[in-house]
């Protein structure tokens, strides 16, 4: 069997080079051997294939000896990950065909084909190792030793060693060379003193390190795996451009030469940012070929991809990833109806307009659900500098009447087309934190109820257009500031019952920039954003206040960011808040998390600081019917690394 | 044959025969009259300006639905037409709708209509709807034409919110068909001003003038729409905020009334009669106006009328960057901004109704334009 | 004529000056900076980062620095090494990304201008020399529609018919697989197929224009004694119309070129961004959206030189093309 | 045969009742209207009237360059001896941009216009517009044409010409373009000039130059003029024969002499009135002829001039059309004041 395989292969090999050859007169005996048997040998190559353990592109390469055999670019085989496909085992070949928003789109290509030290499993309640071959921890989660893989290569060829690691850890995140601080998983608090300390990070041997905490730290790897999915860098390529190593001068001069005005950048985007750059190896499935800022951005498969099929075969299966730059949403639908893009991702928005026309373009839709809380919701800035508003926002019942006001069934149907359940923002059954009735809270349109909330809360007094009036006879209005007008449709609808219940509502969109200076400003009072937790011990951001981002908590967030000098000190349920989640992070034990992150999502359940009217949207996963392995039921978050959860290295093109 | 009568004296205007001779003695206005007269696509056009300025006038009286009137059960409703005969095959003299029934297709969650055909409704004039102030005064809730609660008429279907089309369409002609009017008109005082001193006095004068009218106009548009709508503050009212995309039309539409004006006080000051009056001692003041102004006047009515289009088609270039107005105050930029969306032109194309309207006021203003120029060319045949 | 010539240049180079630094300011004009845009973007992908790592970015950009200082560096930039500034969203040197695009961009513009001139000018010919003939209301009434049709609208539509009647919208100027092919007799052929919905959109309203321009004229010339003339010596009917009328007419249409030349590279900004266009003009706007300040200052320095020199370019061409003026510089 | 065609011979063109009609928006407006005339070698007939009468529509139906408008009927027999082709040819049964007629436009009838500036082309050099008819008709060769063109120049009396071939139009002054005009229009020795109000532009003394020119050229090359002017001043001097047109009209023809000394019509007395006269009363006003011509469209059967006519017969000149009346063998008038005569003679 074996045997006959490798026959196989080698029939594919000469096939390709004489097909290389018929094209490039030098050498006359390949001449020769092409005229001999010119059809019979394309017929073997689609057979082959099936046998085939790499590329029949790197095969050939391999025959020229331009590239080393198959065997020698791949870890030693006790450590080739083994990728599980969806569904079956692929065929090499095609094209990923996405339409992309151009470099400022930095994800939109580096989620989907990243790999991470450690990555989630389908659940997304626990991490598995990827780039790292395991990991032993000791029982007070202090010490954690990690393995990587022997004979694991970048994509120039150069091995990938724990000197790779020890390098990012010594020489670029401790020096914050890449705009990036030390992340938080990497420090561990005292559960007493509340004492933060940096980890410690030791080459044991060429592929084997320890990271030691002070604390125990029983999420570490969780944290990284949502912090600092990259534990590693090229240290052959930085030694190259770092200033401690060549010297500031010689930065400049290569930042210069690479078109960048300022180093700072340079390193930023050299040393976060680096999928973009051909010049940078990496050990993704696909390698940057392109400059990024061209029309085009093709990244190509990666001749030193650690990872194979279960039957062997080298990933990824899809020859290459071809981006190309769009102008406007439009024409992303429309190129995915006429197929000029294979695998492209929508919103909701899109579902009819997609479902329409899914046998006429020769795709289908794969709903991957959200983690999220609502899909269309509103914050109250509960630090909004307005004594007026905050004492309003602040106000358990204002937050009530702003529920009850507005009928949940017409914004259901008209904003998300029927798509998003009439429910309150609330964390979705399945995902961590789920509270029982917690949907239906506040929930029924009742506006005569709304009313009288408004009237006991003092708001009784109206001016000339009969909108109400502060008690203070101050006029009151409702600033939605927005950064984008695709909830235009939902605010509108918003405007409508908060002014028909006397509320005067005004909207202003501005772009995302000022959007995001007016946040640090705390000059948002209300804002649309929804929240979308996959699991607040893994990610806190949007329902603990812990630094300027979320607008609901304001600048709540910027006194613990700045430990009490700046900012608005939280009180009450949102003191709460920040104590449990000191104390997760002092947890010794996965008990321990759950439970406090529990408590966490009940004060929100209890206050509503947020509120939803329409529930979560599936993301839309617009695949050709000729790309196969795309998993269904996921869930899409940030988190889990959007798309690069279903492991795009296993999909395929059937020819 | 016939015998020759005496010769009879007689004063010959008496006799003259009365054919087109008055073409002879008009004055300028009576002259552009006449031609503009046999000008019939000037004359079609001129008609319907007027009635779309007069149903703009009266839009909320006419319109059968408000702006506001969103409603879940209705969204993406294609036009209804007026039906004469019923399921039953029975004629009714009253047009009329059937009430529809909208269910969801579950698998593209699109909305599917279907005509109740039990419940008729007849289409009616002076119809109870949503309460308004007629003609900004008077508070009344009667509309033109209609259908009783709970039916309803789509004449050109309805949008993504359930809001009726034609209703939006003329509501939004409000805004869509007075801003280049107000637009035009600021335009033209400031150009009137400026190009007048430019091109009466010139010198120095015109010089400095022209330079600037080159710098305003070598101004690139879209940033300066950018900017200045980025400028706008967020609290201020619809009318506010149109108010304000009128100055910033005029801003940058003075400078071509500003040329015209320059252009001909430039040909016109030389004429004899000008000249004349000069000699004579007339002060600047009473020459421009007495002597000059009527001497284009009727070139301006032919630049402004032909500077509107350009206006309407900027308003809706403001909305597509999603600059100026926004929903829920409506104009036909609005309108289209929403109609370009590939999934309404894709699965709803009705929502481009916005556009033939659009079109038709282009061309009848142009049309107008041009036959308005035709008349007043005294060279013209 | 020489001296006119340079007097004329002479005069651009403060109206320049001055708009540079009008744009500069309006640039700036809108709230916040390039630093609060990339920040924005960066946390829309889950990449947040903090007010400290903000200001430093500024610092590092000089964006901190006032606008009057930031726009006299730039500007001593340009004059003393033709520098003109660094484009934050390209990581480039804005001359290089101005570079990238305008090969293209080139190639959309003459084409378009091209198309309308030798569209506009032949049908101007017939429809003034058949006036009120089926053909003349049949080519006006296009020409009006034209004109009367928002651009992007048109756009949408003909990729929307383009798609539902041969399969494909013709995004961008290459189908995916030519995009960074080399140069090859199918990509030509690919290129044009992907002009076809550009020029149309583009060259429309302005040919409907030049139509109309070059139907009134010729309808003025065909009345002239000269015409008569010409006759009474015995040309042919062709020959009078081309020599005479035609000739004349032209004028005024070929002193436009110097106008449309800037109206058609800034005109079609919104129509290639809805076609995806890998021209300068969304360029341009995403600058402008993105505060991109130095691409966006230099690219509508760029635009306003054009118009400049595009006025200046046509005052000289309706010179130059009319003998009295002509003749009275050769007098000189 | 008339005694008049008798006396000279054959002549050189013959229009018969030339009719042209232009469609109004409002009717049918006869702008000539049963129009006969006879030219001869060598003399000049002047066609006389006021604007508006029809008389330079006339003059183009000759060469059939009137805009399409006009409908034009009726006989112009052309009779050339020189080319056999030409013999007896009725020019209006030829296609108005054909071939042929395009071969004597120019070339055997040459025309010149009553505005010089505009006549020109203002784009193209004087010496440009000089040579085309020249190269159409006389020579291909660039040369050539030019050394003609300089020597016509010569001839109507331009110096200079090597530098004024190449000055445009607006270089020149008023006379020197009617020159160049002039010259333009013989520079392929046509048989006949038709000149329209040549001089009706020029001040008077470069009016007399000019007509001064076109006499002595006339003598040179023995063509036939027609003559189209409202001057009778210019009648005198030039012509030998005069055709009176009112409202499309010819009211009275006749020698010059004799319409000077026994003018018939009412409207040719009012029109000799108003000319000044040397030696003449300088202190009474001259005489004008009261009210306007009417606008000819949709005209009952009657006298155009009856309006004005101070010896209208009514009843008889408002109600008839009038019918041609000859005084003398050289002298036909439109009037029924002698229409009886004529009629006495038939019967």
């Amino acid at each position: 069997m074996k045997r006959s395989k490798m026959m196989l292969v080698l029939f594919v090999m000469i096939a390709i080079i004489a097909a290389g050859c018929t094209n490039n007169n030098s050498s006359p005996s390949a001449t020769n051997e092409s005229k001999e048997k010119p059809t019979e040998t394309a017929a073997p190559v689609d057979n082959a294939q099936a046998g085939a353990k790499e590329a029949p592109a790197f095969a050939a390469l391999v025959k020229d000896g331009k590239l080393p055999k198959l065997e020698d670019r791949m870890p030693v085989a006790a450590d080739i990950k083994i990728e599980e496909v969806v569904d079956e085992i692929g065929q090499y070949g095609g094209e990923w065909k996405m339409p992309w928003n151009g470099p400022s789109d930095k994800w939109g290509v580096g989620q989907p084909t990243e790999e991470a030290l450690f990555r989630f499993n389908k659940e997304g309640n626990k991490v598995e190792p990827n780039v790292a071959k395991g990991y032993e921890v000791n029982d007070d989660s202090t010490v954690f030793t990690i393995h990587l893989r022997e004979g694991m290569k970048w994509s120039d060829g150069v091995p990938f060693t724990t000197e790779d690691v020890i390098f990012y850890w010594e020489h670029m995140l401790k020096k914050e060379t890449f705009g990036k601080k030390i992340y938080d998983a990497y420090y561990s608090v005292d559960p007493v003193s509340g004492d933060r300390a940096l980890a410690e990070v030791k080459k044991v041997d060429d592929y084997t390190f320890t990271v030691t905490h002070k604390y125990p730290s029983v999420q570490f790897l969780e944290r990284v795996a949502i912090d600092n999915k990259w534990f590693f860098a090229p240290k052959h390529f930085h030694e190259t451009i770092l200033p401690e190593f060549v010297g500031d001068a010689k930065t400049l001069e290569i930042t210069k030469s690479w078109g960048y005005e300022d180093p700072k950048v340079f390193l930023v985007e050299t040393g976060y940012y680096d999928w973009l750059h051909k010049e940078i190896p990496t050990i993704r499935a696909w390698m940057p070929t392109t400059d990024p800022n061209s029309d085009q951005f093709v990244m190509e498969r990666n001749p030193y991809f650690w990872k194979t099929d279960s039957e062997g075969k080298q990933l990824p299966y899809i020859d290459r990833l071809v981006a190309t730059k769009i102008q406007d949403p439009s024409q992303k639908v429309l190129g995915t109806l006429a197929g000029d893009y294979n695998l492209v991702v929508f919103g909701a928005n899109d579902f009819t307009v997609l479902k329409e026309n899914e046998k006429k373009g020769d795709y289908r839709i794969i709903p991957w659900t959200q983690p999220a809380w609502s899909s269309a919701g509103i914050q109250l800035n509960q630090t909004t500098p307005d004594p007026n508003l905050r004492k309003l926002f602040q106000d358990i019942r204002f937050r009530e009447a702003l529920s009850i006001g507005v009928n949940r069934v017409e914004i259901s149907e008209i904003v998300t087309n029927g798509l998003g359940e009439p429910i309150q923002a609330s964390v979705p059954e399945g995902v961590m934190g789920y509270q029982e009735g917690w949907k239906d809270q506040w929930t029924e349109f009742n506006p005569e109820r709304a009313n009288q909330i408004l009237d006991e809360l003092g708001l009784t007094k109206r001016d000339k257009d009969n909108f109400r009036l502060n008690a203070d006879g101050s006029e009151l209005t409702l600033t939605i500031i927005e950064s984008s007008t695709d909830t235009a449709a939902f605010l509108e609808l918003l405007k409508k019952y908060f002014e028909d219940m006397g509320l005067k509502t005004n909207l202003k969109v501005v772009d995302g920039g000022t959007h995001f200076d007016m946040k640090y400003a705390n000059q948002i009072p209300i804002t649309t954003e929804n929240i979308s937790v996959a699991n607040v011990a893994f990610r806190p951001d949007a329902i603990v206040p812990l630094r300027v981002i979320t607008p609901w908590f304001g600048h709540y967030g910027l006194y613990t960011q700045s430990g009490g000098k700046e900012g608005v000190k939280p009180e009450g349920d949102i003191a709460l808040i920040l104590e449990n989640w000191e104390k997760i992070k002092a947890s010794k034990t996965q008990e321990e998390i759950d439970q406090y992150s529990n408590e966490i999502i009940k004060l929100h359940m209890k206050n509503q600081w947020v509120i939803g009217y329409a529930g979560p949207t599936p993301t839309l996963i617009a695949a050709s019917n000729s790309i196969h392995n795309i998993p269904t039921d996921m869930v899409w978050a940030d988190e889990y690394r959007s798309l690069g959860q279903g492991h795009p290295s296993q999909f395929f093109i059937k020819q | 044959m016939r015998t020759i009568p005496a010769f009879k004296r007689q004063k010959p205007e008496t006799l003259r025969p009365k054919k087109n001779t008055d073409a002879n003695y008009s004055s300028q206005w009576r002259l552009m009259y006449l031609r503009f007269k046999k000008h019939k696509l000037a004359q079609i056009s001129l008609f319907i300006l007027a009635l779309l300025y007069t149903v703009a006038l009266f839009a909320q009286f006419i319109a059968p639905y408000g702006l506001q009137s969103y409603d879940s059960k209705y969204v993406n409703v294609p036009p209804m037409g007026f039906k004469f005969i019923d399921a039953d095959g029975k004629f009714h003299i009253k047009p009329f709708v059937y009430e529809l029934k909208s269910t969801r297709d579950p698998e593209t969650m699109r909305k599917i209509f279907v005509p109740d055909t039990e419940k008729r409704h007849s289409l009616q004039f002076f119809v109870k709807g949503e309460e308004y102030k007629f003609l900004g005064l008077i508070k009344t809730s009667t509309h033109l034409i209609g259908v009783k609660e709970p039916g309803r008429v789509f004449l050109l279907g309805t949008d993504g919110m359930g809001r009726d089309l034609f209703s939006r369409i003329i509501l939004g002609s409000q805004i869509s068909l007075s801003i280049p009017l107000v637009g035009v008109g600021i335009s033209l005082v400031i150009g009137l001003i400026i190009g007048g001193i430019s091109g009466y006095f010139g010198g120095w004068l015109d010089s400095i003038i022209q330079r600037v009218i080159e710098i305003i106009r070598s101004f690139p548009t879209l940033p300066l729409w950018m900017a200045l709508s980025a400028a706008i503050p967020p609290r201020i009212p619809v009318v506010t905020m149109y108010l304000y995309i009128v100055i910033i039309f005029a801003f940058i539409g003075w400078t071509d009334l500003a040329r015209v004006v320059r252009g001909k006080f430039i040909s016109l000051k030389n004429e004899d009669y000008v000249i004349a009056a000069k000699i004579a001692g007339v002060g600047s003041t009473k020459i421009i106006i007495k002597h000059l102004l009527p001497g284009f006047i009727s070139y301006l009515v032919v630049a402004t009328t032909l500077a509107i289009p350009g206006m309407i088609l900027a308003e809706t270039a403001m909305s597509f960057l999603g600059l100026g107005i926004r929903s829920p105050a409506t104009s036909w930029g609005v309108l289209l901004q929403e109609a370009q969306k590939i999934e309404n032109v894709a699965l709803y194309p009705w929502k481009l109704f916005p556009l033939g309207i659009v079109i038709l006021t282009v061309l009848t203003y142009n049309f107008l334009g041009d036959g308005l120029r035709d008349a007043a060319d005294p060279y013209k045949k | 004529m020489l001296q006119y010539i340079i007097r004329r240049i002479l005069l651009v180079i403060p109206v320049v000056m001055f708009i540079s630094f009008v744009v500069f300011y309006i640039i700036q004009l809108p709230p916040g900076d390039y630093v609060s845009s990339y920040s924005a973007t960066m946390s829309a992908a889950g990449d947040v980062m903090t007010q400290v790592e903000m200001d430093e970015m500024r610092s590092n950009l000089g964006l901190d620095r006032p606008v009057y200082e930031q726009y006299l560096v730039w500007v001593k930039k340009i004059v003393l090494h033709g520098d003109f500034g660094f484009s934050f969203n390209y990581n480039k040197p804005v001359l290089a990304v101005v570079k990238q695009y305008m090969g293209l961009t080139l190639v959309v513009s003459i084409v378009t201008m091209v198309f309308q001139y030798v569209v506009a000018i032949p049908i101007g010919i017939y429809t003034a020399v058949k006036q009120y003939s089926a053909g003349d209301y049949f080519f006006s009434g296009i020409s009006f529609i034209g004109m009367a049709t928002p651009n992007f609208l048109l756009a949408i539509i003909l990729m929307f018919l383009s798609y539902t009647w041969f399969g494909d919208p013709l995004l961008g100027l290459f189908s995916n697989e030519y995009v960074n092919a080399p140069w090859s007799w199918d990509k030509a052929v690919d290129l044009m197929k992907h002009m076809v919905i550009p020029v149309i959109v583009i060259g429309l309203a302005s040919t409907a224009d030049l139509i109309r321009v070059m139907r009134g004229q010729m309808l003025d010339e065909l009345n002239k004694p000269n015409v008569v003339t010409a006759r009474a010596k015995g040309l042919s009917e062709t020959r009078i119309l081309l020599k005479y009328p035609t000739r004349a007419a032209l004028n005024p249409i070929v002193s436009t070129i110097g106008w449309s030349l800037s109206s058609i590279f800034t005109g079609s900004t919104i129509t290639a961004i809805v076609l995806n266009l890998p021209i300068q003009g969304p360029v341009m706007y995403n600058a402008l959206l993105g505060q991109d300040m130095y691409l966006a200052g230099s690219w509508l320095l760029f635009m306003a030189l054009l118009t400049v020199l595009g006025t200046l370019i046509s005052d000289i061409l309706l010179a130059w093309l009319d003998p009295k003026i002509r003749t009275e510089f050769r007098g000189n | 045969m008339t005694a008049q065609a008798a006396q000279t011979g054959q002549p050189l063109l013959s229009v018969q009742n030339l009719n042209i009609q232009i469609k109004m928006d409002n009717g049918i407006m006869n702008a000539v209207d049963g129009v006969d005339f006879e030219i001869h070698k060598g003399k000049t007939l002047g066609l006389v009237g006021e604007s508006g009468c029809g008389k330079s529509l006339t003059s183009r139906a000759i060469i059939s360059i009137n805009p399409k408008e006009c409908e034009t009927t009726g006989d112009i027999v052309y009779h050339s001896d020189s080319e056999a082709s030409l013999n007896r040819l009725n020019l209006l049964s030829l296609h108005p941009n054909g071939k042929q007629i395009r071969s004597i436009r120019g070339r055997k009838i040459a025309m010149i216009f009553q505005e010089p500036m505009t006549a020109f082309s203002p784009m193209y050099t004087i010496g440009n517009q000089l040579m085309e008819a020249i190269r159409i008709h006389r020579t291909k060769n660039k040369k050539e044409a030019k050394k003609i063109a300089l020597e016509m120049l010569a001839k109507v009396g331009i110096s200079d010409q090597e530098k004024r071939f190449d000055q445009y139009p607006h270089e020149f002054s008023g006379g020197m373009r009617q020159r160049a005009m002039i010259s333009m229009a013989l520079s392929c020795n046509p048989e006949i000039l038709i000149a329209d109000e040549p001089t009706t532009a020029l001040d008077v003394t470069i009016q007399a130059q000019v007509l001064e020119l076109m006499k002595k050229l006339q003598s040179e090359f023995g063509m036939a003029i027609l003559l189209v002017t409202h001057d009778l001043g210019i009648i005198a001097q030039m012509c030998d024969e005069v055709a009176v047109m009112y409202l499309g009209k010819i009211v009275e023809q006749a020698p010059v002499k004799e319409i000077f000394a026994n003018a018939k019509h009412p409207y040719t007395k009012g029109l000799l009135k108003s000319m000044p006269r040397l030696g003449g009363d300088k202190t009474k006003r001259l005489d004008s002829i009261e009210g306007t011509v009417p606008i000819p469209i949709n005209m009952p059967p009657m006298c155009g001039f009856y309006d004005r006519c101070s010896d209208r017969i009514e009843g008889v000149c408002n109600t008839n059309a009038v019918p041609k009346t000859r005084i003398t063998d050289q002298h036909s008038v439109r009037c029924f004041l002698y229409s009886d005569r004529q009629e006495g003679a038939a019967q």
